[in-house]
């Protein structure tokens, strides 16, 4: 039997089972709507498989073809790219097992192939051990992601897709360009062996491919000026993929940053402007989300200010920081999929994405509002969920060397957070005491959409109840990247 | 007998969630299980009578103990909130009825509140504390908008505001914590101990911000007046007897758990031999006293009303506690107790009358003393004891703060403390003429009292005014106990009062109580040995020669005080409430105008971003690698 | 134990008489100043007793004919608080400042049964009087203030005990003493604060559905309250005195002194009334306070 | 105007900071590591004369892999945004017909082109060229068909059928790595052969040959999706 | 040399249609200038003075002579993605203009804010 504590399994089953709908959408039909449900079952399977080997030797590295790095390409997932995986099989099952009752629009089977690649290259972008791979990754996300945003065919899908399509091709041939010069820096592509060479390199010739790179990633990240095409693609696309898109999108393109900054670019320089980054992404993010009449679009909003906190974590560059950053992104992907899970089965029951029509559901959807409710708690920070613990481990981090822009920091961090408050408190108070003015007759959402909403809600909830084992979790993780102990450890396991 | 804290503070999370799983079965079975739960709460608490235990240890969290404690001053505010939250559980019973108000998850929000209160009193550090008050403010907001529409936007303003609050306290704690490594009390003593007075200072003040929202001292306390009023009556009373001195609480284990008086005085200046950081506490404390009475007066809503009226009570407890010497803090906390009785037992006969009534508006009340005379003697006592008039418990504390604030010779606060008392005579006047005195509109003719189940939690808090008047000893017991492990020298008591020498002057409720109970006997029996009066209806009235008819309303109720209102003009027109709406109007619109410059909508504009970016590394890169 | 139930037997009824000498004395002696004859000097005890023994009484319900009953309850309570003499009653079991708050009960009591009678000019009338002791209250608790710092206690007994052998507080305390008598003027009801019982506009304001047995008892308190007042400035500020006499001699001297100004002075409508007692009052109390401090 | 000027200074710093970093990895120098080790063991390792092919198809077939897959995804996505509800049908009134040279001539190039796209594919390991030029090739074979006959449709069905069979094959031969005892993903299991002739290389021609028919059908399905947006109506619901 | 160069314009032409150009079409044309301006550099960075092609076709080629195959699998690669990009973009336009009755950018933009 084959070994399946191997990464590359993370991406080749999706991808095969994308390749069986399209093979068998002709005959299938409707059928094929159950293949991804197979593919992330299998791939949350492999991801616990993972986790013994993760969890003993810090690192499983899989190679390709038979040849040994820098030769190959190879994933390579540490603890954290684990973690990230867990959560985007998880949310790819959950979201796939959703779209069973969700998409009825045809053509279905490409939107199933679609979806399942999409998934697939986001957990390809988290695992990945080869920056050119990366590149591809990136790709196969993108274009598949161009195609759900598009998937509903009206005015507004198209015009966010195309708008989405432009600037993430902007960003890709930057992100190309970026590899393109650690190409001719080093001569090499794998990251672990570009790690190793650059070493030499003045800081100049390290920026402006960091700054390529970051244009680039940023582009799909979500950090502020980049991320014009997310508040109308994650709106336009359908709930399930705008889950996806919100839940582990931004995260996977965030954590390629965190990685390549911590492996390639070593240098300290810079954490200030990515801090500014950071701070103007969530000040621009929670404010937009605050005048937003429109419910999807105020989570997309809400999802770049999220982005802008953990990225801010992450430019602190210390391990507390980065394990506030790793907790945020845990949190965020988690309720924010969950969020956009509960919302679209409303969209679905009241035909609107107007918040003002969602009055009183909150007692004719209860459970569907409940976890609403949860999932925003957890955003907002509130105890005892999990966003809760993340962000006090946030600001402790951000406090630790404290000066006076730091401090000034989290002040904005936490005026951020009380807007946040204010958006989110705005939506449950219409939702459970609104009148509804339009006689529309609302059911609770089917059971298979309830379905995926009370797995995810029910994992956040284990998590935010029993978060030591998370957070220590994350703190190895968060030590081993600043430690860079991922060089150190594929240089052990035969990463190079 | 250390597990079980922990088994109190579960207790009531434990009840609430079952009470919800039992109201799907029958609604009995809810307010069973409410009940019990509520009272085995009240129970454990009893075990912890004038018990102290440190340092249970029941996590840990980024390197920091997270302990549940218990002290007498703790238990003294463990005991209001297990006390108010048992008698507001039966008095719910009866005001919400399952007809008026969807319940599915009111007892469940109730009790979670009260578990969260629990958890902020038995917090042993700052963590756990923190957590728990995060979680007060979440629960209570869905308790307080379980009003109804207009309890939605008041419901809105407390949860911001206590947001903001709370975050204000967040960043204090973070700053300790990344100072100490520990956020257990103890040790965060220990470390404002050998810290600059600029840390301490921003320290107090931070967490300071915190408790105040929560206790509403001005300008902070916006929210109160609406989220009071607006709240359902069962909540109004756990609100304004309870949530809000968790502030004070708070603000106690500030300075002095964490701080003391002498470490205070060493690092700052002192006023009137006080640090001038507790001096400014003092002085808004004060602040609200006066303003907030002055509000009360002019408003014309029973529970609005009383709202301010809770502003105003609670700085009095803020400025007691604020004093720094013995008797000033013991008369804080000991005015904390009282208020959250004879607050509970105001804003639960107004709930009586809002359930017979159906209104809390003043000028459409009264004349309901015939209705209802229980009630009325219920909210007479506890009008009276608000007043601060003897013999009942109100008096007692206020006293004790005046005396404080005599030996310490600072006068002008002393002045303001008596001015909010005296304009306490005025609105509580006005609260019960309106309602019980006056003409009785016929459509009120056929009110009743108040069933039984809402008149227990009533007459509980009202013998509780008399009792804890007369006998101020027995909460003197605790809080001088509880004083002691903060470092206060004790003060001298008996259980009637307090001696010559505790004070400038002596004080002995029993006697003024029985010379009162003797005076009131001979001038009844005065009364009655001539010749007996006949009753006359209401309309039998002296005006101006006209006849009075029921359709006829000849009351004054509206405007009571409305002359009143003429001379402090010039300080009501002065709203806090309006330099926050301008700023948060300016905000919204600043947010707005820039958010509509960056998403323009437009693809050119974005992609212009993304080379504006670019343009910026590549410059950076030509410049030499210089970033600025 | 005896001499305690006698003295607390004949304290009220001493109080009593004094307050019921002032009110003669004070019926005549307006008479004279405007010029008329007047009724006999006993003519309040008549007024007393034909009111208490009138058989034909009407109530408007128990509040109605109970506040009059707490009110003298609260005021005989004050009474004893109060230092006459030598005579230091109750004044162990409460001082200066629950002093203060229990005279309120009286106040408390009156407004009740008022209320209860269902009169709007009632009301408006309790309105007024709650209002005016606002005002007047914040002057008095200022002088209060001052005199207790001055002494170092609150305790009356002690505060009248430091002032014997003349060391008066109205010779160290100028100021004050002349706002404590504005004040007293307030408290009173006198003119030009008498907007209470306005006559001419509510009727008598709070008394007016009071008649037989229950005006009666509000006259009776009357005499309470006149005696209290006055009885409480002359302790704050005249030394109290060693014997009933010279006690009643200074009450007097007071209480003359007061008539004089009262009957030329007009009436205050009562926002002018607040405005005028937190104006001068107030200033000139404070300027004695800062001087208390300061020294 | 102003905005064309700023942004053309800017993006003149851009080319600017380009060249200056360019500058010091001149044109022509030899930058290769890795490169020079597939120079020097490519065609041991992987028996590909072309090393360009055993770059793409072994070293960094994985890229390969996710390459195929973006192409299957815009394949996908312009289907998706070509669906027209409730099946097609043809309407080629409105439109000119393409003249007697066009058609006669497409007629006969067709299969010149598809046996040229299909020899490039085929040769992918051993000249220049491979499954994408192939298959692109064959791609605008179909192009030329429909601009002679604009109303022929493709069978697509049998397009979608034969992209999953291709992508599946290029999974399922790298999947049988897995089953090796080399236990890597891509494993060239196949016996190297001779250098330099058609059977050589292992798996490489294979999934050159799953390629060029794969992009073969998809670029197909693109166009077709692209002429039926211009030439077919929807039926409706 | 100019391959260099050749890439660098290629990719600021391909931005400055991208910001400038109201024309879909023309934004269109700037992406794949800039994605052939980044192929060309990819390219050019492979090339080693006097190389020929990687492959083996005749005997007596020596490893030596021969430019950077990696570069050259780079481009292919992304050559492909560009075309799958272009193509799904020409898609996207089609639908817009069938939406908008324009191609004009600044017409379109019913989402904002």
């Amino acid at each position: 039997m084959v070994n399946l504590a191997n990464p590359i399994l993370l991406v080749v089953i999706p991808l095969f089972f994308t390749f069986l709908i399209a093979l068998s959408g002709s005959f299938l039909k409707s059928g094929v709507k159950y293949l991804p449900v197979i593919a992330f079952a299998l791939n949350i399977i492999v991801s616990l498989a993972l986790i013994p080997e993760v969890v003993k030797n810090g690192m499983v590295i899989a190679t390709t073809a038979g040849f040994k790095p820098p030769f190959a390409i190879d994933m390579a997932v540490d603890k954290l790219g684990l973690f990230l995986s867990l959560i985007a099989s998880l949310l790819g099952f959950v979201a796939s097992v959703y779209n069973l009752f969700y998409i009825d629009e045809e053509p279905q089977e490409k939107f199933h192939a679609l979806f399942t690649l999409l998934v697939a290259g986001l957990t390809w972008m988290i695992i990945t051990g080869d920056i050119f791979n990366l590149f591809v990754a990136f790709e196969v996300t993108s274009i598949a992601a161009f195609g759900l945003v598009g998937f509903h065919r009206d005015k507004g899908a198209i015009e966010a897709g195309f708008k989405y399509l432009v600037m993430g091709s902007i960003g890709g041939s930057f992100l190309l360009i970026g590899i393109i010069m650690l190409y001719a820096a080093t001569g090499t592509l794998n990251i672990v062996d570009i790690a190793q060479k650059t070493s030499n390199l003045t800081f100049q010739q390290k920026l402006f491919p960091f700054a390529m790179i970051f244009t680039g990633l940023g582009i799909e990240g979500a950090l502020f000026p980049l991320n014009a095409w997310l508040p109308d693609a994650h709106p336009a696309a359908p709930s399930s993929v705008s889950s996806i898109l919100s839940g582990i999108m931004t995260t996977a393109a965030i954590y390629a940053i965190i990685r390549l900054t911590n492996t390639i670019f070593d240098f300290n320089q810079i954490y200030f402007f990515l801090m500014i980054f950071a701070l103007l992404t969530l000040i621009f993010g929670e404010v937009s989300a605050f005048f937003q009449k429109d419910i999807k679009r105020m989570l997309a909003y809400s999802t770049i200010g999220q982005t802008g906190l953990f990225f801010f974590a992450f430019s602190l560059n210390t391990v507390n920081g980065l394990q506030g950053a790793f907790m945020q992104m845990v949190n965020h992907s988690l309720s924010k999929g969950m969020l956009f899970l509960v919302v679209g089965g409303m969209i679905m029951q009241v035909g609107s994405r107007n918040i003002d029509d969602f009055a009183g559901l909150g007692r004719k959807m209860k459970v569907s509002s409940f976890f609403l409710a949860i999932g925003a708690f957890s955003l907002m920070g509130l105890p005892p969920f999990f966003g809760f613990w993340s962000k006090l481990k946030i600001i402790f981090a951000a406090l630790q060397n404290a000066n006076a822009f730091l401090v000034a920091s989290v002040v904005i961090i936490l005026l951020m957070s009380v807007v946040e408050g204010a958006y989110f408190f705005k939506l449950l108070q219409v939702m459970y005491f609104g009148k509804q003015e339009k006689d529309v007759a609302v059911k609770e959402a089917s059971y298979g959409m309830l379905f995926s909403v009370v797995v995810l809600g029910t994992v956040l909830l284990i998590i935010s109840f029993y978060p030591a084992p998370v957070i220590n979790f994350m703190h190895k993780a968060a030590a081993e990247i600043i430690n860079k102990n991922y060089i150190t450890l594929a240089l052990k396991l035969g990463g190079l | 007998m250390n597990i079980l804290l922990e088994i109190m503070l579960a207790t009531p999370f434990i009840g609430g969630l079952l009470a919800f799983i039992g109201g799907k079965v029958h609604r009995w079975v809810r307010f069973a299980v409410a009940v019990t739960f509520s009272f085995l709460t009240l129970i454990e608490a009893f075990v912890y009578y004038n018990v102290t235990i440190k340092g249970v240890v029941w996590g840990s969290l980024f390197g920091s103990k997270l302990i549940l404690q218990t002290n007498p001053i703790s238990w003294l505010f463990l005991f209001i909130v297990t006390a108010m939250s048992f008698l507001i559980v039966i008095f719910s019973i009866g005001d919400m009825e399952e007809d008026r108000i969807k319940l599915d998850s009111y007892y469940m929000q109730l009790l979670f509140v009260e578990g969260a209160m629990i958890g902020i009193v038995l917090a042993g550090d700052l963590i756990t504390f923190f957590m728990f008050w995060e979680i007060m403010s979440w629960t209570s907001y869905f308790l307080i908008i379980y009003g109804g529409k207009k309890s939605v936007a008041a419901g809105y303003k407390y949860i911001i505001m206590s947001i903001i609050g709370a975050y204000s306290m967040f960043i204090a704690i973070a700053m300790l914590y990344v100072k100490a490594h520990s956020l257990v009390y103890a040790d965060v003593a220990t470390t404002l101990a050998h810290s600059s007075a600029t840390f301490v200072v921003w320290t107090v003040v931070l967490l300071g911000i915190g408790f105040f929202v929560k206790a509403a001292i001005m300008p902070l306390h916006t929210w109160l007046p609406d989220a009071h009023s607006e709240a359902p009556s069962p909540v109004s009373p756990l609100l304004s007897g309870v949530l809000i001195k968790m502030g004070a609480y708070g603000l106690f284990i500030v300075l002095y758990g964490f701080l003391s008086v002498q470490l205070a005085g060493n690092i700052m200046p002192s006023v009137f031999s006080t640090p001038i950081l507790l001096y400014i506490i003092q002085w808004l404390a004060a602040l609200s006293i006066v303003l907030a009475t002055f509000l009360a007066i002019m408003q014309e809503d029973a529970k609005r009303l009383l709202a301010y009226s809770s502003i105003s009570q609670i700085g009095y407890v803020v400025l007691g506690i604020a004093t720094g010497t013995s008797l000033g803090v013991a008369g804080g906390l000991f005015h904390a107790l009282n208020h959250a009785i004879f607050k509970g037992l105001l804003f639960l006969a107004v709930g009586a009358v809002i359930y017979r009534t159906g209104t809390r508006n003043l000028s459409d009340l009264g004349g309901l003393v015939k209705k209802m005379p229980y009630t009325f003697t219920a909210l007479l006592l506890g009008i009276i004891a608000l007043a601060g008039v003897p013999p009942l418990n109100g008096f007692v504390s206020k006293w004790m703060i005046y005396e404080a604030l005599l030996q310490k010779k600072e006068v002008f606060l002393l002045i303001m403390a008596f001015i909010g008392s005296t304009g306490a005579f005025l609105y509580v006047y006005r609260l019960i003429h309106s309602i019980f005195l006056g003409q009785l509109p016929k459509k009120y003719e056929n009110v009743k009292d108040v069933p039984i189940l809402m008149q227990v939690p009533i007459w509980v808090l009202a013998v509780s005014t008399i009792i804890f008047g007369i006998f101020p000893g027995l909460a003197m017991n605790v809080i001088v106990k509880g004083m002691k492990l903060f470092g206060f020298k004790p003060i001298a008591y008996t259980l009637f009062g307090f001696p010559q020498g505790t004070a400038m002057g002596a004080l002995k409720v029993i006697n003024i109580s029985a010379v009162l109970a003797i005076a009131f006997v001979a001038a009844w029996v005065l009364f009655l040995i001539l010749s007996k009066s006949r009753k006359v209806s209401q309309y039998d009235n002296y005006a101006a020669g006209q006849v009075v008819t029921p359709e006829l309303k000849y009351n004054y109720s509206f405007g009571f005080y409305m002359s009143f209102g003429r001379v402090i003009k010039s300080i009501l027109k002065l709203g806090i409430e309006r330099i926050y709406n301008y700023w948060v109007d300016a905000a919204k619109i600043f947010g707005d105008y820039y958010m509509r410059r960056v998403y323009t909508g437009n693809l050119e504009t974005y992609n212009s971003y993304i080379v504006i970016v670019v343009t910026i590394a590549a410059a950076a890169i030509l410049l030499g690698g210089k970033l600025w | 134990m005896v001499k305690m139930i006698l003295i607390a037997i004949v304290a009220p009824l001493l109080a009593f008489a004094i307050g019921l000498s002032f009110m003669m004395i004070k019926r005549k002696f307006v008479a004279r100043i405007q010029r008329r004859y007047g009724p006999t000097i006993i003519q309040p005890i008549f007024d007393i007793m034909k009111l208490l023994l009138k058989e034909d009484n009407i109530s408007h319900g128990i509040i109605f004919s109970l506040g009059p009953i707490i009110a003298i309850a609260g005021s005989i309570l004050s009474v004893f608080f109060i230092p006459i003499a030598g005579l230091n009653m109750l004044t162990g079991s409460g001082d200066l400042i629950a002093l203060l708050y229990i005279m309120a009960i009286g106040s408390l009591g009156m407004a009740l049964g008022a209320g209860d009678s269902a009169n709007p000019n009632a009301s408006i009338g309790i309105s007024r009087a709650l209002t005016l002791m606002f005002g007047y209250d914040l002057p008095l608790v200022i002088i209060v203030i001052s005199v207790a710092l001055q002494y170092h206690t609150t305790d009356l007994s002690a505060i009248v005990a430091a002032q014997a052998n003349g060391h008066w507080a109205l010779w160290s305390l100028p100021l004050s003493a002349i706002v404590g008598f504005v004040v007293t003027y307030g408290a009173l009801g006198e003119h030009p604060f008498d907007i209470i019982t306005a006559p001419h506009e509510v009727a008598t304001g709070p008394m007016v559905e009071y008649g037989g047995k229950h005006l009666g008892f509000l006259m009776i308190n009357h005499a309470f309250h006149l005696y209290v007042e006055i009885a409480l400035f002359v302790d704050l500020f005249l030394g109290g005195a060693s014997n009933i006499f010279i006690f009643y001699i200074k009450m007097f001297a007071v209480f003359f002194i007061m008539m004089m100004f009262d009957e030329v002075l007009p009436r205050f409508k009562i926002d002018d009334a607040v405005r005028f007692f937190w104006k001068w009052p107030t200033v000139v109390a404070l300027i004695s306070l800062i001087i208390v401090l300061v020294k | 105007m102003v905005r064309k000027v700023v942004y053309s200074i800017f993006l003149a710093i851009i080319v600017l900071a380009l060249a200056m970093f360019f500058a010091a990895y001149p044109f022509g120098k030899n930058k290769m590591t890795v490169g020079e080790y597939y120079l020097n063991h490519g065609v041991a390792q992987t028996g590909a004369a072309n090393i360009v092919t055993s770059v793409v198809l072994d070293y960094r077939g994985f890229d390969t892999l996710g390459e195929v897959s973006v192409l299957f995804a815009a394949a996908a996505g312009v289907a998706i945004l070509f669906f027209l509800a409730g099946g097609t049908k043809r309407e080629q009134e409105d439109l000119t017909k393409p003249n007697f040279v066009v058609r006669v001539g497409s007629r006969i190039i067709f299969p010149f082109i598809l046996l040229f796209g299909s020899y490039i594919f085929i040769h992918g390991h051993l000249t220049p060229g491979g499954g994408f030029q192939g298959g692109s090739i064959i791609a605008s074979g179909f192009l030329l068909l429909y601009l002679s006959y604009p109303g022929t449709r493709t069978n697509r069905d049998g397009l979608s059928i034969i992209e999953g069979l291709a992508g599946l094959t290029f999974v399922v031969l790298g999947l049988i790595g897995l089953f090796l005892p080399q236990y890597s993903f891509l494993y060239n299991f196949l016996p190297k052969g001779t250098l330099n002739t058609i059977v050589s290389a292992g798996i490489l021609p294979i999934i050159y040959i799953a390629i060029g028919f794969k992009v073969a059908s998809e670029f197909a399905g693109i166009v077709d999706d692209m002429m039926c947006q211009v030439i077919c109506r929807g039926g409706g619901k | 040399m100019i391959y260099y160069v050749g890439s660098f314009l290629l990719i600021a032409l391909g931005l400055y249609a991208v910001i400038i150009k109201k024309n879909l079409i023309k934004i269109l044309i700037g992406l794949d200038l800039i994605a052939s301006g980044v192929n060309l550099l990819i390219i050019s960075i492979g090339y080693v003075k006097g190389g020929t092609a990687p492959i083996f076709s005749r005997a007596g080629l020596k490893a030596s002579m021969m430019v950077d195959p990696i570069p050259q699998a780079l481009t292919l690669t992304a050559i492909v993605i560009d075309a799958s990009e272009m193509a799904l973009a020409v898609a996207f336009v089609v639908l817009l203009y069938k939406h908008y009755g324009t191609l004009d950018i600044k017409k379109i933009r019913s989402l904002k804010w």
